[in-house]
């Protein structure tokens, strides 16, 4: 056991560095720091940004545009990210959806949909929920019905994450409604300008508009777009769950976040003459959240350490979603206590770029309490954190 | 000792349920909260008809006498409806410090309009620097001929802009941090110097940024004796967080509800998850720190009423409970509805909403946690 | 509402202290505030001296013996009795068996029983637990067979508290196999004497000896000791663990211990300069149970107002269960923080009293881990807290 | 990075591992428990014979040069099995004390005893006024001659009565509580004046209370340099605290398996009560904590190993996090068993007894917390 950096680790740490503060568009690392919105050309700048590096897939096998680096380099890489405040990649197309095609598609579609995902050419949006299934998605009811080489979708999408700048959807549907409510599930890809598709806004509790619901009317979608077999949808999503798990703990990004905090609170007074950096209160709250995320990461290494011996992430990964959203949502709540009084105003106009408006109170407390109501939705999201002590209390304690 | 309500409590109640229940559905109020003013004069002149914004006056003043208990009982019901008239710092809070230290010429001058509801009142105490420390005042008031010039910065000022006169704490006295030498005015909002800056809050009210340039004021204005003006601010601020502690009863009340209601009828797995044990004993756990706020509530509403050394010490103990389980059933309330615990269009993230923004009004759980323990010695031993 | 005594109230109270002080014997307020142990005779001796005054019994009925008083003077006698470290009233006779009695016993055993008990004569121990069956007292397995006018009772039941002293024991036992779990119990009253009866000490992990399994290997019982009807065992037994639920909030001996913890924290050194009682963080952990326990007091008081306009405790009376073996709990904790590395020496000597060991460490430190260790107990018996959630979960929430 | 155990490692654990399972059948512990020592000298025999009292030392001194996560190894399966023979106090406290400030005379007096198994040794650093504040000493030693003269009480002394060597922090300079004076002594345990209180811990071991009379020890009881005692007690203490954080987490893994393992046979209302999902979530919960605390472990001892500078602050981490997880553990462990757990018969509460001490040890929640925030600064960032 070790864990100290070899020198080519630190070399690596070093070019990618480099790359970030050098080569990496400045402008959206600078709109990060300040906590404005990014327009949907950041993010698809970000991300072709990563992939003339051929950094855009570290998760990818290598024949398929994957950077082959070990758990370390992968470390050392988020790190670096969260860092130089570099936004996080938008996972739909490149951690959901393409990892499910280079599992289970045909060569068709490895062609067709993978180059595009990984320069970032084609927006996509997940299409699992629905308003009577959430964490169970077994019981979904979106039909898709064989006519002739095409399905004819009908349904309702939920909490679709920026579905309002997708090209793309891909979609849990069902083919089959005379089996178990399980094996009658396939996995569609769906393209957004087909006629009888229809995204409408859904405003969260923070003010923002980042969920849609997307409704199928009579959506007629070619039978080439099933991803690999019909009626094994659910077998494939459940696969991709625990990829979007594994990328959950987030642990590079609250370390950064509890920099900030840091630096926020020292700046902070806390009416008893001293900042909030040096308030015993304060600060105990703080070493609690940072002790956990320390602990988290050694857990995250642990498990991508497993994995590099072991093969696939198995049910802990669950623990890294439920312990990394705590965390990240305890980050918020901070951010929130620190601001005092000035966690009421609600500026959102401070969230977009170019706003003029002169900050009411200190700069970051506008941000404060939309982030915190924002991110109570990642311990809903992803199969909610009770499902995920089901999946540990079933799969890990045999219970 | 004696738990009940009395019938006149019992019917004020029943008043302001009627009033939620004709008057706020969600809708209607998240549309109130989108206009510029941020609630309904329609409504206030509703308030001044049915008495609610006399209660707590002396009769003297013309008003009705409350307790802080009823006081209590109108907020707690105005929490379940999430309501959005600014009774709480036109009534609660700028009345709070008329009752206890204006002149009778002040009370002349701005009560009647109060309690016909054509004036509003704001309290302007709280600065940046300060936090929750109501004696760290930066803002001055120099005493000039028979008069006083005021400069300094008031933070987060509910209703600050609806706002006829402010009441406003400066220093005429002291350092920064002194517990001698502040002293309250009473000022009309339209004096020359004033700048507010207007904005909503998180939880659908309205406050303002207020600065003091050069603001001059005649001898009048002083509230009470100059330099004495901490301790009625403490006295004011103790009693809007009993205030503040019955809205966020009602909050959690309503939320509680809303979500064992919803458990019951959202089916996942093929069973309403409701019947899930681990939701299910979550759901007791919102319950019961609902109730326990409930008794810190009553216990320091009593208390106050009763004038007991402790009431203090009481009301610290009751924002440190109200945080903790306002933050507790809000944050659960939302996991345990899910998606749509995170939507705009449901009053369930309203009310986390405000539960949070009332945990950090007065000073969070960590502040009255230690003022709970430095006010030790002063419970009675029973 | 109104939170004052009346002057009335206040000359009850003194009444009630001035006995606690000059009438009661002092020997035994001693040995409870030094933290020994009392002999079954001083808990005897402390029953008959309350009996002496007709305060024996408050919770009653009048004409049984009981005193008749509101809820607010219970209030004060048990804030009294706290208060002068009178022990409390061991509850297997007085408030266990005795209220089954009179509420569904005969004219006969009434009068048999109810005096004895009001008078602390004969000791009473419960059996109701078996190795099997916990919480889950329908699934209970102790047969009693009827034969001519006895039933022949065979089993086992155990955590039978303070049994080694008993001479009768009530007991549900199994009289009808055949019908529905919950409808075949009866409720027997058992003479210890009885031939066949076995009592085995357990030791417990404080590493005293206060519970018991108690072994019935073909007991004789006149069928005049079954209370009420055959069969009906489970509706009293259920009856009984709400009136065990109101008195085990135990507000006013929490109460009592925080006084003593705050006394003695101001005599033991921080090891920065200070006292414990002016540690910042000690004095938080202090605060958060006294503020639990503020709110708990009036818990307890508006459920006892809502009990004299309403009749019987309801379910809500659960919450008064589990917050209250928290907070002792989390009292008996603290005393363990305080006792810093004194919480390790083992000296159970100093439970006796007389015995003249010299302490280790601080006085109170003695005492302060095998409290905490024994009253684990108290959220797992008379009904596990979870099972209190669950019956406010069904009986309240509706769920 | 890697987190791979060497072949070596992997060896060493298996062999804890055979003797826990050959010689530690729980009942026989218990009986162990009972007799005067404490703890059986055929075991502490065969541990000389397998090397493991020679581990951490330096090869010079007879040692196998074992690194802190060798040791952690072996505390985490001692920590499964209960044992009761003083490795800790001997070979981590005491050994930590010698390898650190011991001279070349000193090593060579004492440690070959050590390795062989014929000498135990005892680390008397606490005092009742200092609570865990190591430089809150009040024993003074005083310079006599070309010796010392020592007076003052220390506290529960860890394996005080079975030492041959006490290894004493007293006083050579400065005010009780300053940094810098504090010196060790290595002094035979039957030297004139010393007197020690044996008693049983709450956890089945051994401690006394050791009284220092007039104590006469020559120049050469001095370990390392005058004065200079905090810094080496300091690192021991860090060390110890990897040690038994290792213990409580080989503790915490056998209840977590204990638990799960009862609640899958113990049927309530006619089903296994590890099928109530209460229950479940709650058992998910001690599972994750234990594992949370195995992470910091591992962070704790890697970053010894290596000598980095945020080493001290990864111990506080893991202290802190050891003993929220020891408590939460052991709790539920034991309410989960119900009535069984509370029994002296069964293993599950004596687990739960020593994660209680375990968190009573060298400093509990509170100060390591502080201690944390104190030492922000030293992590690197990566």
């Amino acid at each position: 056991m070790d864990m100290e950096f070899s020198a080519e680790q630190q070399n690596f740490r070093d070019s990618v560095r480099d790359f970030f503060e050098n080569t990496y568009p400045s402008d959206i690392r600078d709109k990060v720091r300040r906590g404005v919105s990014l327009s949907k050309d950041d993010m698809v700048r970000s991300q072709k940004a990563l992939a003339s590096r051929g950094w855009a897939a570290p998760n990818w096998p290598v024949e398929y545009g994957g950077t082959g680096w070990s758990p370390t380099e992968k470390y050392i890489f988020e790190n670096e990210m969260a860092r130089a405040d570099v936004p996080p990649v938008v996972p739909f197309g490149m951690s959901m959806v393409a990892p499910i095609i280079y599992s289970f598609g045909s060569k068709e579609q490895k062609e067709r949909y993978l180059p595009d995902i990984l320069n970032s050419n084609v927006w996509w949006c997940q299409g699992f929920s629905e308003p009577g299934a959430g964490s169970d998605l077994a019981s979904l009811r979106t039909k898709a019905v064989r006519d002739g080489d095409s399905y004819i979708v009908n349904g309702t999408k939920t909490w679709t994450t920026l579905g309002q700048y997708a090209e793309w959807i891909f979609c849990l549907v069902r083919t089959d409604p005379t089996v178990k409510p399980q094996e009658g599930i396939s996995f569609l890809l769906i393209d957004m300008k087909t006629k009888g598709i229809t995204v409408s806004p859904i405003q969260t509790i923070d003010g923002g508009f980042e969920v849609n619901e997307v409704n199928f009317d009579d959506v007629r979608v070619p039978v080439e777009n099933l991803v690999g077999e019909e009626g094994k949808g659910w077998t494939y999503a459940k696969k991709l769950l625990t990829h979007e798990r594994t990328g959950i703990a987030g642990v590079a990004r609250s370390k950064h976040q509890i920099g900030k905090l840091k630096k926020i609170a020292s700046s902070i007074p806390n009416g008893g003459g001293a900042t909030m950096m040096e308030d015993d209160d304060f600060r105990r709250r703080l070493s609690e959240v940072e002790i956990e995320l320390m602990a988290l990461e050694f857990t995250d290494l642990r498990a991508l350490a497993a994995v590099q011996t072991g093969g696939a992430p198995g049910p802990e990964s669950s623990i890294l979603k439920i312990k990394g959203t705590e965390i990240q949502q305890a980050i918020t709540e901070l951010f929130v206590e620190a601001s005092g009084y000035y966690a009421l105003p609600y500026t959102p106009e401070r969230f977009d770029d170019g706003s003029n408006v002169e900050p009411v109170g200190p700069d970051f407390a506008a941000f404060a309490a939309p982030r915190y109501f924002n991110v109570r939705k990642t311990s809903i999201y992803g199969g909610s954190n009770e499902i995920q002590k089901n999946i540990i209390a079933k799969a890990v304690l045999g219970l | 000792m004696d738990f009940a309500f009395t019938e006149e409590q019992e019917l004020l109640r029943d008043s302001v349920q009627r009033f939620v229940r004709e008057n706020y559905p969600f809708d209607k109020r998240n549309k109130l909260a989108e206009t510029e003013a941020g609630f309904s004069s329609e409504n206030w002149a509703m308030f001044a008809e049915l008495g609610w914004l006399a209660l707590p006056f002396s009769e003297v003043d013309g008003g009705l006498d409350g307790t802080v208990i009823d006081t209590m009982i109108m907020m707690e019901e105005f929490g379940k409806g999430l309501t959005l008239e600014p009774y709480f710092p036109t009534v609660v809070l700028g009345g709070g410090a008329m009752r206890r230290a204006a002149s009778p010429a002040q009370r002349e001058a701005v009560l009647p309009g109060v309690i016909e509801g054509t004036t509003h009142l704001a309290l302007a105490y709280a600065e940046e620097q300060g936090r929750y420390n109501l004696a760290d005042v930066a803002t001055t008031a120099r005493a000039d001929g028979d008069g006083f010039v005021l400069n300094g910065r008031k933070s987060v000022v509910l209703n600050g802009t609806a706002a006829d006169w402010l009441i406003v704490s400066a220093r005429t006295a002291g350092k920064q941090g002194d517990a001698e030498g502040v002293s309250l005015f009473l000022i009309d909002s339209s004096t020359k110097g004033i700048d507010r800056r207007g904005y909503r809050t998180q939880d659908g009210g309205r406050a303002a940024e207020v600065t003091l340039e050069d603001v001059r004021v005649s001898g009048d204005a002083l509230m009470g004796e100059a330099g004495a003006g901490l301790a009625v601010l403490e006295a004011v601020i103790d009693e809007a967080i009993v205030a503040i502690a019955a809205e966020a009863v009602g909050a959690m009340t309503a939320l509680n509800a809303a979500t064992v209601e919803y458990s019951k009828t959202r089916v996942q797995f093929g069973t309403p998850i409701g019947k899930f044990q681990a939701l299910q004993h979550r759901m007791v756990e919102m319950f019961m720190e609902t109730e326990q706020t409930k008794s810190l509530l009553y216990r320091a509403a009593m208390s106050m009423d009763s004038g007991r050394p402790d009431a203090a010490r009481c009301v610290s103990a009751l924002k440190v409970q109200t945080g903790k389980a306002g933050r507790f059933v809000g944050q659960q309330a939302v996991q345990i509805h899910g998606g749509m615990g995170m939507t705009y269009e449901l009053n369930v993230g309203h009310y986390f909403k405000r539960l949070t923004m009332i945990n950090s009004l007065f000073g969070n759980i960590d502040y009255h946690m230690r003022r709970f323990a430095a006010l030790d010695g002063t419970t009675e031993a029973a």
